[in-house]
């Protein structure tokens, strides 16, 4: 079974070199810690940042420059700020090559619901909505059951949609899974995790590859 | 030409119970921190506050929120204050969720004479409940209107007397749009200049779409999430 | 009668402090040279500037500085530079206080042709139909007959639309009129021309306003 | 990451006959004149090119329409070129002419995933034949369709390696919007330096959207008016 971190870690292994990617709040922000070494990624921040660094030191902190999570961050060289318009000019177009953002649910037919509880309180879906419908390339990264034991990874989703047909790749504490024709196809097992486990805990149709393996870091 | 008015309380006038603001600004930063305390301080009421959040308990449109001044939100995220909750849940407040970038877009489009614009974001979701779809090169799409407002209230780091802007870092966000959407619009700014010490070739909002002007005091820029390293 | 720089002159009496002006190729440009004292005036060229000063010494010409009609031309104090998008979200969206240009032929409803005569070469119609779509102030400014001697102030436009019921004043070399409700009002007389000098050469519905007077400098 | 070319040659790499290509500019002014000088060289054929003008004879897209490389132009203004005039009287050449505005927008949507957009421009007249008007609060107004291209042409001031542009006066017209609507967008530049030179609050057109990037040589910059004032 994957922690967060390890999570984080083995999506981190799907960035590519020139990659402009968005990292969402939750287990997303943690991929920045393990980007490959001679892999060089853009992180765009849709408040309107390109090219985020770490967090500033405390001599450093600019109230007039945060992050989407109202983070206060840095800029590298090479970065470029803009407006919230320009920010989903870029998501909205296509022009972003990964998006990684976390789900309550995600169903076979590439659906995501990830902002609304019907009876708890609305917050909003900030920009998740846009960034599902712009990125091709989007993996979720979350927990494969909720904290009631209940399957995260469904026939069709029960909550309000995010998005739909959508979602390609999901990365949970068991396994890295595609979503293809309608099912979920079991790719790789956590260390120590078993395909009766991954069955166990998917409630939409899951077809285990032929050539599945224990993940790699 | 005179857009230079003295202070905040000026730069709203004519600004009246029931209308439809536009309020830059993403969390706490780069909002029109001297715009929303005139308006706590002068109390209109029944407000249509377009604005990306809604702030937090205590600051920004929070204050507001406690006056009991909004009506209506119309935001992406406004999950940062509890006043808010609780105002929802009783139903004295009104909210409309619309995406961050279909939220950005229709600001843009209400500037920018576009009416309305198809975009991918919501398609299939409860957004485009009661929206016009179609199919455009095999692709679903939905119909979102363009939005304007009475009173666009922005804050910038520079401008000039002439009314162009200049943001700084991530505070420019919706204040550009918003700028560009107001039937008045109001920029509060840290530092007010003359014409020609802006380079106009780094000018983010040309002086055509701002009405006042004036040198904003007491910037308090609140931080909600101060993270910082070794 | 007026000549071209009264005409332009005329047109410069209805400047008032504070506007953005689009002024077209030909007798409208005229019009910046008669901006009254007192009156602060911005122009607007829609190839992406804002504040268009004169034209340029000859040390200071500059290829990357033109206008929209293509002349070099410089800045002013408060100038600012931008996008052909960003231009035309200025004009689109209603932002540019008056708009002058020439016309081939304007209509009692308010139509205009500017662009297209068929049978001859078609140059294409540039900003003209943005700017009468998106201007509420158009002024335009031409001669009250062709070179055949026809009217261009017609009943209906003969020619391709530039755009449709959007012209409110028309200056020429005999007068100035407005057009409201489907007619020519007939406002000001040119020195020297008579009611009926207006009336043989005005094609379309023309009114002649009860407080009609020679027109004033 | 590798965006630096050598020279328009490598940069043009791909762009093959029946493409279709945005080259930035207003008449000369901000052309690729690079890239133009390449394509000429190269000698791609059945082009279909949106450019807001079509260059003069014997400078800018002119050297193409010589070369008789264009079966298309999609332009707002064309009248500036004899040869452009032969060909189209005589069938060889197609052309699409769009309002300024419009077009300007529908690159923008290209570039911004807005596939449609509805605008009061050309409302009633030939530009507006054939495409879908409707009524929005009270006023009329056309759909037009967002416009991409398989390559993108553009120049610029200064870029740096990571592609972001910065434009200088009034040459920057059409250059960022194409820069967006570009499945490849080239961008050559008359400075090329090293990221962290520009300042990021400067920046027109960021990184993300060039793919390949050159310092352009042997600028002419023909000037179409010469007005000179005493």
């Amino acid at each position: 079974m994957l922690d967060k971190n390890q999570i984080a870690q083995r999506i981190a292994k799907e960035l590519q070199d020139g990659y402009y990617v968005n990292l969402g709040i939750g287990i997303p922000t943690l991929v920045a810690n393990y980007i490959p070494e001679g892999i060089d990624v853009t992180l765009q921040s849709e408040n309107g940042l390109l090219g985020m660094g770490s967090f500033p030191t405390e001599e450093n902190v600019d109230a007039d420059l945060i992050n989407a999570g109202k983070q206060t961050v840095t800029m590298l060289p090479g970065s470029s700020l803009f407006s919230s318009a320009e920010s989903f000019e870029m998501i909205r177009g296509g022009h972003v090559d990964l998006t990684v953002l976390g789900a309550m649910e995600v169903a076979e037919n590439g659906d995501i619901a990830n902002w609304k509880i019907p009876g708890k309180m609305v917050k909003g879906m900030g920009g998740a909505m846009d960034l599902v419908a712009g990125t091709d390339n989007i993996i979720v990264a979350m927990m494969h059951t909720n904290r009631a034991g209940a399957s995260k990874l469904l026939k069709a989703c029960s909550l309000p949609l995010t998005g739909k047909n959508c979602i390609t790749k999901v990365v949970t504490n068991l396994g890295y899974l595609t979503i293809e024709n309608g099912a979920f196809i079991l790719r790789e097992l956590a260390p120590g995790v078993t395909i009766e486990d991954v069955k166990a805990a998917t409630e939409g149709k899951l077809i285990v590859a032929d050539d599945v393996k224990e993940m790699e870091f | 030409m005179k857009k230079v008015v003295k202070n905040a309380t000026e730069a709203i006038k004519g600004l009246e119970n029931g209308m439809t603001l536009m309020l830059g600004g993403f969390g706490l930063c780069g909002i029109p921190e001297n715009c929303i305390s005139a308006l706590v301080k002068a109390g209109q009421k029944n407000l249509t506050c377009i604005s990306n959040n809604a702030g937090v308990d205590g600051f920004g449109i929070g204050l507001m929120l406690e006056q009991r001044q909004v009506k209506k939100m119309i935001s992406s995220y406004v999950g940062e204050n509890a006043e808010f909750e609780r105002q929802l849940l009783s139903g004295e407040l009104e909210v409309e969720l619309t995406p961050q970038g279909t939220l950005a877009e229709k600001c843009r489009a209400g500037g920018a004479g576009i009416p309305a614009f198809f975009t991918a974001t919501g398609y299939g979701t409860e957004v485009a409940e009661g929206k016009e779809t179609r199919e455009i090169n095999g692709r679903m799409y939905v119909l979102e209107e363009a939005l304007t407002a009475d009173f666009a209230l922005v804050k910038a780091w520079k401008g000039d007397t002439m009314g162009n802007l200049i943001f700084k870092g991530t505070a420019r966000n919706f204040n550009p749009m918003m700028a560009r959407a107001g039937k008045i619009t109001v920029a509060e700014v840290e530092e007010l200049v003359e014409p020609g010490e802006l380079d106009p070739n780094h000018i983010h909002v040309p002086g055509i779409y701002v009405q006042r002007i004036f040198k904003g005091t007491d910037y308090e820029k609140r931080i909600e999430q101060r993270t910082v390293s070794k």
